[in-house]
């Protein structure tokens, strides 16, 4: 009996090892927020399209495990987090690159820097989004998608207003030059209400809750989040003239004083049909959902391509338009067994071809100044016409104390656009700012 | 099985409810617990059957101490007021029940249960739920179940006092004689002294948690101790009244503010030589009803018993009760004079509740 | 317990004997009634208006709720004020229904009359004035053609001019009717952008409100007439409403947010989309019924990659895990809390009862170290710890243990102690009497405890949505959650449908188990009163 | 057979009794699992500037901060606000709904046809069995905006404006959702205090002649001290402490922390924050404020409803 079983464990034993040096059985798991029917889906279903490619190039037999859903981010970071720390994480992990800051501090994720110089696909991507990638001297993330965020205006409403198609057209490219500053805009959507083109409070729409899209009005006044050697600050000056802008937005009757707190499918339903607001301040991406959610009767894509155009944020105090750009990254878990074959997928779904697949489907920015010349990607106009954007665009930084100084932003908003004092709102956001980040942060 | 309780006391934190109490039952024998609500005879009999643990003294059922003996191991059979049936069981679960426990084979559980059902006379019942019986019907398969498994002691907790007063009678004599056939020791806990009386071979008076006497029934009857135990025990309940014997021309007369009667017994002589103030109990058999006694009372009340008529009678402030026979045709208001029997006249200490006559 | 006990034995003589009201006495009644709930209701909208709202105004918490309710309580006063008088009058109808009926109308028309002076001494100012773009137009198949223009009037100093048809306001297609009464309600100064063609030419104007004088300021009889019949309307339902109406009445309003909700959730799963309760089709009219929001089930189109039924399969496990281990170790622990004697049971009592109450959910963070800790346990660690079903329904059932240990020792308090003497007489150890015996006895309980452990572990969310990971412990509720993401683009209606879908099981122990679930709380309760 | 009034610890010594001891033993490690330990631990943390950035399992690898958090607790601009939020939510949720409503709610289905009573309690409970994800899918859908608003709809069908439910009276709304959910505990308990008042009592009241709200005023209301207090303090601590709704509903928003409950901020500052980087050492003192405010109030509650009397001697011994 007991030489039965040790045959039997020598022929098992010599049977696996045939197996294994056959081919080495390779599991990545891989986690990605992605709304599937809003066309975000490759964001991790790539991986899959060049599974077999990844396959052949290290000779390995490798297992996909794929997850994606659209919960919502907090509670997707807090998850990760958790199961980091419970060994559980998946391997790739698709995240804002703010998260960067506090995922690398904590030694959740790993540098990438010795794995990018493997690989020469990621020569191609656009440099400028490798400064959103970098924390602490290394690089942590691998950039998915960008995208603008710009300013998006109905060109109808502006027909209506009186302005001539030259007019309309050569918008986008006045707000670029500086000549149409975001003064000029708030003119405009005050103009637009005052003859009753909008109703009151339709000029201009901004974003409905907490999120990175307030960060222009405090950048575009002059505003600094970190300095060049990692020291967070809050600018005093940049954000009073940044609550004074938001709050006027009520006060000149142009934005309504429930703005905060609607729901982002109100407000998608009022904008895309372009007859009934004016300006809004949003992001690409949304083009693709509005396309196919809300104008698809009035006949979408075609539709929004003639009568909404979309331009930079127009210049503040500065004097020089921006855009804003939020970076998705790849990251590799600490806890992954095979960085490098997670590295080899990164690598392979970091191409023009693979990437067009999401940006285009869910209009997103391309990451890759190749991308720019392929044909799919041209073919967009939305994307093509918006991608100068990417040169003006500017970042949150890589912190973990973003958080801490971005909630405190947010609070002064808030207070600003309930018609707080625009100086107290600071005093708000500063106080806050320096209760919880203590000698963290530099107010000035 | 002999039982013998030694000192046996039981307290609930502050509050005793068994006190010291001793007492010991012959093998066979038929004891009831008698004593009103609150007295702590059930106490004891919980105590005897291991549910609750004696704060003090012993239990020995035989030779063994059983005080921390618990139930399953006593080998005793209860029969509880509220008949504790399962009502999820069937009459044959409930009966078999205790020799399932026991590991009795199915076999033998069948004939086992269907001996026990035959003798109480609920044989056909087998396959009902306890719902479905009548309360007499539900107190045979109490029974059924406490004797099912042979027990050494049968308890019983105020079994009849649920039931209407004629199945109590039926099942009175019918629990006796079915005890007295098995020879079984039996502790039977009431509060309704006819039961005790006529059920048990000694009773145990209970009062305050104390043991007032323990006695056979005739002793108890004819010779209490107390006048708790005077008062207890009999029916109509025996008629008290303060009086202060005293010589009046050679002859002793008991006397108190509503009259002054001629005595002469021994029992008389006996308690006068104790002392003047006494309570002197007359139990209303022994009064006799004439037109030349030496008491003339009025007639307050006539509660015909219907063998009798019970008759409060009242001399001044006094009231006692009497018996007549309806033909007397006795009427509330109508004079009759009362006879005492002074040789079953009973007399107490006032102070101390105790007969003067009987230790 | 001094009320309840001296009513039965004050000697009263009953109401019937009681001579029948006169007219004096019902008006007297009807007016005393009328005024106490006017009373009641004034006192309520002063104490959320002018005391309780400014009190968390001024602690910076809310204003809208105290304004919500004032004026909800003045909405209601009118109607309830009606209905109080009719109420009032009922007793007048053993007398005489005509008479009664006349005294109610009667009142109510005093009251409607209040009403009115009251109404238009409050708004006495702006009744006289109107907002007006002074032109007169006929409405036609093209439009609305402009007549003619006032002389110096607000469409003139806009540009307008006769002959010009109107079409659209703003971008809106628009009649004269809905023209008309949009510049009636807006306030003078409004601007209104009109879309017109001009001698086939299109063109926009914008025309700006003025305020015009009203001729007559007196009485509109219209609305008097429409209060005067709603009023005495409502008065004669107070009088001759079916005794006992009321709390139907009361009970079924307070549903209608339910009601409502329901009828939204039974509408969206088989619409495209909905406005308000309205299906509505790609076109924005009414209509669009489909059943492919059903397609995660295979029903009306092609189910999605992942299947629904791997979540409901993680919902079920929990629920039952759930229900099986709460069942047993409530009732367990609460049998030995209620029927047995041990020293610190005090302690365990006391222990219950302050858990029962207590913050779990704050304990969220520390629990989570907690679980990563039992997942390193050899062997059984993957099944109770962080991510796994097993650790989500262990949370769970360890939140709600201590109600069900109280509610379970409620119920066995409630058990004949002599039942379980017997049985241990009859032989029975502690353990036997407990599982034979005595657990039968409180079936109805168990079954309540059993339903509510399932029902709550089927909706679970919170717990389900921190300790799992992706898809692995992931339920039907964090499913759902994860269809409604802050990102874009939610199908809202398909969202439903498995809102829906989760619901069915529960609907189906509701339907035959609620008087189980009605049930719950009676054990425990009895237990401590 | 008075011999379970008193409760005091008996003299004589008692064995342990080791079947109770099994008995209650998986429920007493649970409790100390789930309970006691976290406890412990979430005080532990609080002393912590644990985070996102330097997060570890490891108890020991945490840096020990003392009462920092706490300092910045007290001194957030933010958590007076939250307080006074979380005082009026639960007072006015508490009075309007949790007991009010629910007392009004089971009197009235007390004095209507039985079945039909039954029927509409039965209704009332189902918001508590309906999973919080779908029931407030229906509120979201219920004050939204037009033209997906249902109370939009219905005040445009009945010709009044546009009215901002979600943002201008969001509290109501906050209020509504958990007090329709609220009721049926206080209703439960309410109604099976109601129907075991004595037929007699209530017979004998009705032959006095006196009307519904006199029975309700003098015979009725009196009876129900007990059970009102008992609601009112388990529901206090109820709603002091549950979140899911608010979280899902409005999650604290939509101004600044419009309705952010005390709760809910324990939750988000560890377990969910927007831009990664979780505060778990600052969360942690939030909840430990809940944490001992929960035990204070238990303990109180303890002795309202004289414990001593819930302790009823067992009526068998331990052999």
């Amino acid at each position: 009996m007991v030489k039965v079983f040790r045959l039997l464990l020598v022929v098992g034993l010599m049977l696996s090892g045939i197996a294994t040096a056959a081919q080495e059985e390779v599991t990545i798991t891989a986690r990605c927020q992605a709304n599937i029917a809003g066309g975000e889906g490759w964001r991790c279903d790539n991986f899959a399209a060049v599974e077999e490619q990844v396959e052949q190039e290290l000779g390995i037999n490798l297992t996909l495990n794929i997850i994606q859903d659209s919960k919502g981010w907090a509670d997707y970071k807090t998850e990760f987090v958790l199961a980091a720390e419970a060994g559980e994480a998946p391997d790739i992990i698709l995240s804002g690159h703010e998260d960067i800051g506090a995922w690398a501090a904590a030694g959740l994720i790993i540098p990438l820097d010795d794995l990018i110089a493997q690989h020469e696909e990621f020569a191609d991507v656009v440099p400028n989004l490798w400064v959103s990638q970098t924390y602490d001297g290394k690089i942590w993330g691998i950039p998915q998608d960008a995208e603008a965020r710009p300013i998006f205006y109905s060109k109808l409403l502006l027909s209506d207003l009186g302005w001539s198609d030259e007019e309309i057209a050569s918008l986008p490219e006045r707000v670029r030059t500086g000549e149409f500053t975001f003064e000029d805009m708030l003119a405009t959507a005050e103009q637009a209400v005052a003859e009753g083109v909008v109703e009151p409070g339709k000029g201009y729409y901004h974003r409905w809750g907490n999120g990175f899209d307030w960060l222009p009005y405090y950048l575009g006044n002059g505003g600094e989040i970190m300095t060049e050697d990692g020291q967070l600050v809050f600018d005093r000056d940049a954000a009073l003239a940044a609550y004074e802008l938001i709050g006027s937005f009520v006060k000149r009757g142009v934005t309504p004083e429930t703005m905060i707190g609607t729901e982002s499918s109100a407000i998608y339903a009022e904008f895309a049909p372009a007859e009934n607001v004016l300006f809004y301040q949003g992001g690409t991406w949304q083009w693709a959902d509005w396309a196919r959610n809300y104008v698809a009767d009035l006949g979408g894509n075609d539709f929004l391509l003639e009568n909404v155009g979309l331009m930079l944020f127009p210049a503040m105090n500065d004097g020089v338009p921006l855009s804003l750009t939020h970076p998705l990254s790849y990251m590799i878990s600490s806890g992954s067994e095979h960085p490098d074959v997670a590295m080899a997928l990164l690598a392979a779904v970091t191409t023009p071809e693979a990437n067009n697949r999401h940006a285009i489907d869910s209009f997103h920015l391309g990451i890759l100044t190749t991308q720019v010349e392929s044909e799919a990607y041209a073919a967009n106009p939305v994307l093509s016409g918006a991608h100068y954007m990417l040169d003006y665009t500017r970042f949150a930084p890589n912190t973990p104390f973003y958080s801490a100084w971005s909630n405190a932003y947010w609070a002064g908003i808030q207070a600003a656009h309930t018609g707080t004092p625009a100086e107290e709102a600071v005093e708000l956001a500063v106080t806050q700012l320096q209760n919880e980040l203590g000698d963290q942060i530099v107010i000035r | 099985m002999q039982v013998d309780i030694q000192n046996l006391t039981k307290k609930f934190g502050d509050v005793t409810a068994v006190a010291d109490v001793s007492l010991d039952i012959r093998d066979g024998e038929f004891v009831a617990f008698l004593g009103p609500s609150g007295c702590g005879k059930t106490t004891t009999l919980l105590m005897l059957a291991g549910i609750y643990k004696p704060t003090d003294g012993t239990i020995t059922f035989g030779e063994r101490i059983v005080n921390l003996v618990p139930p399953r191991e006593r080998n005793i059979g209860m029969v509880f007021q509220s008949y504790a049936l399962y009502p999820h069981m069937t009459v044959f679960g409930n009966i078999a029940y205790p020799l399932k426990l026991k590991n009795v084979s199915r076999a033998d559980q069948q004939e086992r249960v269907k001996r026990v059902a035959d003798v109480m006379g609920i044989g056909e019942l087998l396959d009902r739920k306890p719902a479905q019986l009548s309360g007499g019907q539900q107190q045979r398969v109490a029974l059924g179940r406490a004797l099912v498994k042979e027990p050494d002691i049968l308890l019983f907790d105020e079994p009849l006092s649920n039931l209407d007063a004629r199945l109590r009678l039926t099942m009175r004599a019918e629990i006796k004689a079915l005890q007295k056939r098995l020879g079984i020791t039996s502790v039977y806990v009431t509060h309704d002294q006819v039961e005790a009386l006529t059920m048990a071979d000694r009773i145990a008076v209970m009062n305050k948690g104390r043991l007032e006497a323990y006695a056979t029934p005739e002793d108890l009857y004819d010779h209490p101790r107390t006048t708790f135990i005077a008062n207890f025990v009999g029916n109509p309940p025996i008629n008290m009244v303060d009086v202060e014997l005293a010589q009046e021309n050679g002859q002793v007369v008991a006397r108190c503010a509503a009259f002054t009667v001629p005595l002469d017994s021994e029992r008389v002589r006996k308690a006068v030589a104790h002392g003047r103030k006494l309570t002197m109990g007359i139990r209303a058999e022994d009064i006799t009803l004439g037109d030349d006694a030496a008491l003339t009372g009025e007639v307050y009340a006539v509660e015909p018993l219907g063998r009798e008529d019970m008759l409060d009678v009242r001399i001044g402030a006094e009231s006692f009760f009497a018996l007549a026979t309806p033909q007397q045709r006795m009427r509330a208001g109508d004079r009759i004079g009362l006879h005492i029997d002074a040789e079953r006249l009973q007399f107490f200490d006032p102070a101390t509740g105790k007969s003067v006559l009987w230790e | 317990m001094s009320h309840a006990q001296r009513a039965p034995q004050s000697p009263q003589t009953p109401q019937m004997a009681e001579p029948l009201s006169t007219v004096a006495d019902t008006v007297i009644r009807a007016v005393r009634g009328a005024l106490i709930t006017a009373a009641v209701l004034i006192v309520l909208a002063l104490f959320f208006g002018r005391l309780f709202g400014p009190l968390w105004k001024s602690l910076n918490v809310d204003e809208s709720f105290s304004q919500t309710l004032a004026g909800l309580a003045s909405l209601l006063l009118p109607l309830a004020v009606y209905l109080a008088l009719g109420m009032g009058a009922r007793a007048h109808r053993k007398r005489s229904t005509t008479q009664a009926a006349v005294i109610t109308i009667a009142l109510a028309t005093v009251a409607v009359a209040i009403f009115y002076i009251l109404n238009t001494s409050q708004g006495a100012g702006a009744a006289a004035e109107q907002s007006s773009l002074q032109f007169a137009a006929t409405q036609t198949a093209d439009g609305i053609v402009v007549d003619a223009i006032e002389p110096g009037g607000a469409a003139e100093l806009a540009g307008l001019l006769p002959g010009d048809v109107i079409t659209a306001l703003r971008r809106d297609p628009i009649t004269l009717a809905q023209l008309e009464s949009a510049v009636a309600e807006s306030e003078p100064d409004t601007p209104f952008r009109l879309r017109l063609l001009r001698a086939g030419e299109e063109m926009q104007l914008t025309v700006r409100t003025v305020a015009v004088a009203v001729e007559s300021a007196g009485l509109k009889l219209g609305p008097i007439a429409a209060a005067w019949i709603g009023g005495a309307a409502v008065a004669l339902i107070g009088l001759f409403g079916p005794p006992g109406w009321a709390p139907y009445i009361l009970l079924t309003v307070s549903l209608s947010p339910l009601i409502l909700g329901f009828a939204w959730l039974a509408v969206a799963t088989v619409s495209y989309r909905t406005q308000g309760l309205l299906p509505i089709d790609a076109q924005g009219n009414v209509g669009g019924l489909t059943l492919e929001n059903w397609s995660f089930l295979g029903i009306g189109g092609e189910a999605p990659a992942t299947p629904i039924w791997s979540y409901a399969a993680n919902s079920l496990f929990i629920a039952m895990l759930m229900t099986g281990v709460t069942l047993v170790l409530s009732s367990m622990a609460g049998y030995a809390l209620s029927r047995m004697e041990f020293s610190g049971r005090r302690f365990f009592l006391s222990l219950t009862l302050i858990l029962h109450s207590f913050p779990a959910v704050t304990l969220l963070i520390p629990v989570y170290l907690v679980l990563l800790n039992l997942g390193k346990i050899p062997l059984i660690g993957p099944h109770i710890g962080f991510n796994s079903i097993g650790g989500i329904a262990l949370v769970m059932i360890a939140f709600g243990l201590p109600f069900g240990v109280w509610l379970m020792k409620g119920f066995f308090d409630n058990i004949s102690w002599d039942m379980e003497r017997s049985a241990l007489i009859d032989g029975a150890s502690r353990w036997r009497t407990f599982w034979e015996i005595i657990l039968p006895q409180i079936r109805p309980g168990l079954l309540a405890l059993g339903i509510f452990s399932f029902i709550g572990g089927w909706n679970a969310y919170l717990i389900p949505a921190i300790f799992s990971i992706g898809t692995k412990a992931a339920n039907l509720p964090v499913y759902i959650r994860t269809l409604t993401g802050d990102t874009n683009a939610v199908n809202w209606n398909q969202v439903v449908a498995v809102g829906v879908f989760q619901m069915i099981p529960i609907l189906v122990i509701f339907v035959f188990a609620q008087e189980y679930l009605l049930n719950i709380y009676s054990g425990g309760s009895k237990g401590s009163s | 057979m008075n011999m379970n009034t008193s409760a005091r610890a008996r003299t004589a010594p008692t064995r342990p009794n080791l079947t109770a001891y099994a008995f209650l033993a998986p429920v007493a490690i649970l409790v100390v699992l789930f309970f006691i330990i976290p406890a412990l631990l979430v005080i532990y943390i609080s002393m912590t500037d644990l985070a996102t950035a330097n997060f570890t399992s490891d108890v020991g690898q945490m840096t020990f901060i003392g009462l920092k958090n706490y300092e910045t607790l007290f001194s957030d601009p933010y958590a007076r606000k939250i307080f006074f939020n979380t005082v009026f939510y639960v007072l006015v949720t508490l009075s309007l709904f949790n007991v009010g409503g629910a007392l009004v709610v089971a009197l009235l289905t007390a004095h209507i046809n039985r079945r039909a009573g039954f029927f509409f309690r039965a209704l009332w409970l189902l918001p508590r069995l309906m999973t919080s994800t779908v029931y407030i899918l229906m509120w979201e859908r219920m004050v939204a905006d037009p033209p997906y608003g249902i109370l939009n709809q219905l005040f445009g069908v009945a010709g009044y404006g546009t009215v901002a439910f979600n943002t201008n009276h969001i509290w109501t709304f906050v209020i509504l959702v958990n007090g329709i959910i609220g009721i049926s505990f206080g209703m439960i308990i309410f109604t099976s205090a109601i129907e075991s008042i004595s037929k007699d009592i209530m017979n004998a009241s009705l032959v006095d002649g006196s009307t519904a709200m006199q029975r309700i005023r003098y015979v009725i209301l009196p009876l129900m001290r007990w059970p009102l207090l008992f609601v009112l303090s388990y529901q206090t601590l109820s709603l002091l402490t549950s979140y899911e709704e608010i979280l899902l509903f409005t999650n604290g928003g939509p101004g600044v922390y419009q309705t952010e409950v005390w709760a809910l901020t324990a939750f988000h500052r560890a377990l969910s924050n927007y831009f990664g980087n979780a505060q778990w050492g600052y969360g942690s003192a939030f909840a430990v404020v809940l944490v001992i405010v929960g035990i204070v109030l238990a303990i109180l509650y303890l002795r309202i409803f004289r414990f001593r009397e819930l302790v009823s001697e067992p009526k068998i011994e331990n052999l």
